[in-house]
């Protein structure tokens, strides 16, 4: 039995999913580890684009924002922001993009805008960023969220980002060129869309992790797919090389930065 | 250009109500300029940022901004924005008016505005409630094929605001590393402010550099450190940890004020800003 | 990305009847790239281009061409290409379709091209005759101003063929110095197809230079003095001699015919051109 | 008496008419000469920027092509020229257009891109180029041609570039935001737009030239200005630049180049 944790778990199944030479359009958080989890293990020339404009970059440590001046410095080029959006993404240039979010539907669709209503929101969320546009051009996208009632719900109170839509087809009728959400990988382990409904159903488990747990975790009826797998505990080679890399990423952030005298 | 004073060229070129875009996308973040606007206590502005970041969390915290046109406003591998989400979930210290798109439909209306045409085209903003939130998200039909294309009427600042590594004595100003959408909201604004690092006799050689030139720029400043606690590349690093810190200083509203009372408010300027974070961590 | 030699990467990715860039404004075009169309006799060619310039007018004269799309057809700083003329006036060898516009309408059908976005905006073609003349030219109603802009259809040429001064063995394609909407054509088109002058282990370190990335780059080809008799910044000068020159070579047909024969058809690649122009310098 | 010929008075003239740190767009032939003329005497912060992309540009040598390396080695930077259009000429940040063309009408308006009817022209000229959106949106432009009543017609055979339309305030009505041509600069002297009618009429005559010559050389009735001033001599020092300048340009391009060697 792996002593892996449930991030570690979706980190090391997220990036089992990219293959070689893919171009990667990377979220910062577990989108980020993933991606260059792969990058140092089975995918040594995946193409990493943060959407800050660093072009096939390869961060020593993981950056806490998406800018961070390691991507620069490791990156193939940087493009002016503008560039990445209409010449890389809206063209067809990317091949996978990471989404989060705070809310998911059956669909895919995601919230990241207001929990509440817009005008008067509970709670105010960071906003769109980049996600529509890369759920929309991106060929095929993955979600990553942790799930609990509140993120996985019947309803969204925005929807930010079309997924699937209303499923049934309805996003193959969209101007999106993309495929959609291709897996949602969450901490039980990983959901994908029917294929003809398009709703997310249970496709595979973490060690530990079950069915129930899973329609516990779920605010909609959760369908189950006829063949549920057990996904391949993370190799000890996965877990050396995500481990090192955060605890490379620690010491990096940890060292004080000197303040710029004027 | 004019090389002049951060509170010279704020007091000369920012009036109150005025649409002010600091840009930098998580680098060069113009900070030193943005405390100089709260400083002067500068009212009614509407703030323009893919990613208001902490500065504009002061500025908003601080009751500077009526308006916030944004795409992303978070602490980017943090959290919140505290003092944003304050203003727009409870109205304090004012009620924030939010433009809010995406990062592509942001930059297609940067760009409008730098080639000064009046609105930028995207294929976005697809079946999602965006342009139901925001009624400037409008479609446009191509003469061509007939698709329905998405359209975001043109960005043009009232001021841009930038911090660069470099100036030349002419005012051409050179940057480098990542860029975000400076470049586009630079040329978009009717003056535009520079903060650099130095000011130098010649810009380092770069054929195809990317370069502000110096009729486009209306007033340079000398201000190194200015983008801390965001970046230079070059210069310094950015203060992540600072970043982390934040969340903590500006999730309540007295240790926000105490805060900005001591570090911006009683500071002269970004030297005795930076002097006092300096004394702090001693 | 593959790396192949010239005679095959043309001859595996350029077929009959296909749109075909070659772009480079002056500086780096691809006129080996050029002359070994000719050489294989691809016919019914879609030639896009700017600025047509001499590699144009050869193709043209050997009746590769159906299609011109272009804005600017002259001899640069010489007069006239004597070959588009005589297309296009008296229809020798063939007739050649005209797709006309200016260098901003030209310009914004790449961007466009680019961005996948199916037409392009500017205020231009303000009151002149050139939207008469070319149907392709519309107009679009601003959404938000009511401002009637002109319209072009994108450009997303079959093929687009760039001359490099670097690639890296990954593919990666790296250029400087003047540019002109090349970076636009590649990013446009379907396949790219590039001749450099040298393919090195590493590109030259410039955090924000131009570089067109391995996955979008079809073939490379090392091709040192592929953009002569136009030029490759830092390798070698334009020839303007030549350029003088070719204003006697492609006014009269039969004087065109024989050099075409001895320069281009009968040498077998570039370096045999090249060789050829030497002996005749001597 | 003056040794200048008729095309150093052209350029000296032109050259005048520049200010020091204006924005120019240059265009290849006099205008290049004129520029940098301006440029090695009285203007000496003159911005020439050249529509392959250089700006800020300082050759030693006239160019032959408008994209010569030697442009882009003494500019200050070097853009792709989507930018130029949209980012400077587009945005009114360039003050001053210069034009040539095949044929100019009344009213300012240039013929470059046919003799006879398009689709079947007698002769086929290079076509537009930058003109139209140059002549839509530089503060002001002018325009250098020398006068055959060839040349200056009564009715273009095509209009390229707009200059004031038909006349009488047509172009203020015109979505053109900049001023329009303020002079033509030929080979006997000046025309310039009237105030009210827009109608170009002659303004300045070089010395020997005669009002007799103007009109003969021009294809509608030319119209007088009620002052026409001598334009001042060349002076020694315009032209020993200019024809420094040329020499120079002589014998750069005379200077054989050296075939690139597989």
């Amino acid at each position: 039995m792996t002593d892996a944790t449930r991030d570690e778990w979706m980190t090391v199944a997220a990036a089992r999913m990219l293959r070689d030479r893919c171009v990667c359009f990377v979220g910062i958080g577990l989108p980020s580890a993933a991606c260059n989890l792969a990058r140092l293990t089975h995918a040594p020339d995946i193409v990493l684009i943060y959407e800050s404009g660093t072009i096939g970059t390869k961060p020593d440590v993981l950056p806490l924002s998406i800018g961070d001046g390691e991507l620069a410095e490791t990156a193939a080029f940087v493009v002016p922001m503008p560039d990445v959006f209409a010449y890389y993404l809206q063209a067809g240039r990317v091949d996978v993009g990471f989404l989060g979010a705070a809310q998911i539907d059956r669909f895919g669709n995601l919230n990241s805008t207001v929990i509440g209503d817009y005008e008067a929101p509970s709670t105010r969320l960071p906003g769109a960023g980049g996600a529509p546009e890369i759920a929309a051009h991106a060929r095929e996208t993955f979600v990553m969220l942790k799930a609990t009632p509140r993120s996985f719900v019947g309803q969204l109170d925005f929807r930010t980002t079309a997924g699937f839509g209303r499923g049934h087809g309805d996003r193959a009728r969209s101007a999106a060129h993309g495929g959609g959400p291709r897996a949602v990988i969450t901490d039980f382990g990983l959901l994908a869309p029917h294929a003809t409904t398009d709703e997310l159903q249970l496709t595979a488990l973490f060690e530990g992790a079950t069915i129930d747990e899973a329609r516990k975790a779920v605010g909609w009826p959760l369908g189950i797919a006829d063949e549920v797998t057990q996904v391949p505990a993370p190799t000890a080679h996965e877990l050396d090389t995500l481990r090192a890399l955060h605890a490379r990423t620690r010491q990096a952030h940890a060292q004080p930065v000197v303040l710029p005298t004027p | 250009m004019q090389a002049m004073s951060l509170s010279d060229a704020i007091a000369a070129h920012v009036e109150d109500g005025a649409s002010v875009a600091l840009e930098g996308f998580t680098h060069l973040i113009p900070f030193a300029a943005g405390h100089e606007l709260i400083r002067q206590r500068k009212r009614d502005l509407h703030l323009i940022r893919m990613t208001p970041d902490l500065i504009y969390d002061e500025l908003i915290g601080m009751g500077c901004a009526r308006k916030l046109t944004f795409s992303w406003g978070g602490n980017p591998g943090v959290g919140s924005l505290h003092r944003l989400r304050d203003a727009v979930e409870h109205q304090w210290p004012r009620r924030l008016e939010l433009d809010e798109h995406s990062h592509a439909g942001m930059v297609a209306a940067f760009c409008a505005g730098a080639a000064r045409l009046p609105f930028g085209v995207l294929r976005g903003y697809l079946d999602n409630d965006l342009d139901k939130a925001n009624a400037r998200i409008r479609r446009v039909e191509c003469p061509f094929t007939g698709e329905r294309l998405a359209a975001v009427p043109a960005l043009n600042p009232d001021v841009t605001i930038l911090h660069a590594q470099r100036a030349d004595r002419a005012g051409n100003v050179a940057l480098h590393g990542i860029v975000g959408a400076a470049r586009e909201a630079a040329m978009a604004a009717t003056k535009l402010i520079v903060t650099v690092e130095e000011i130098v006799d010649a810009l380092p050689r770069a054929m195809n550099g990317i370069v502000l030139p110096h009729w486009v720029v209306t007033a340079v400043v000398q201000c190194p450190g200015g983008a801390y606690p965001s970046y230079a590349q070059g210069f310094y690093a950015r203060d992540n940890a600072f970043y982390q810190r934040w969340d903590a200083i500006a999730r309540d509203r007295e240790t926000f004020l105490a805060w900005m009372q001591t570090h911006v408010l009683e500071t002269a300027d970004h030297a005795a800003f930076l002097a006092s974070l300096d004394r702090q961590a001693a």
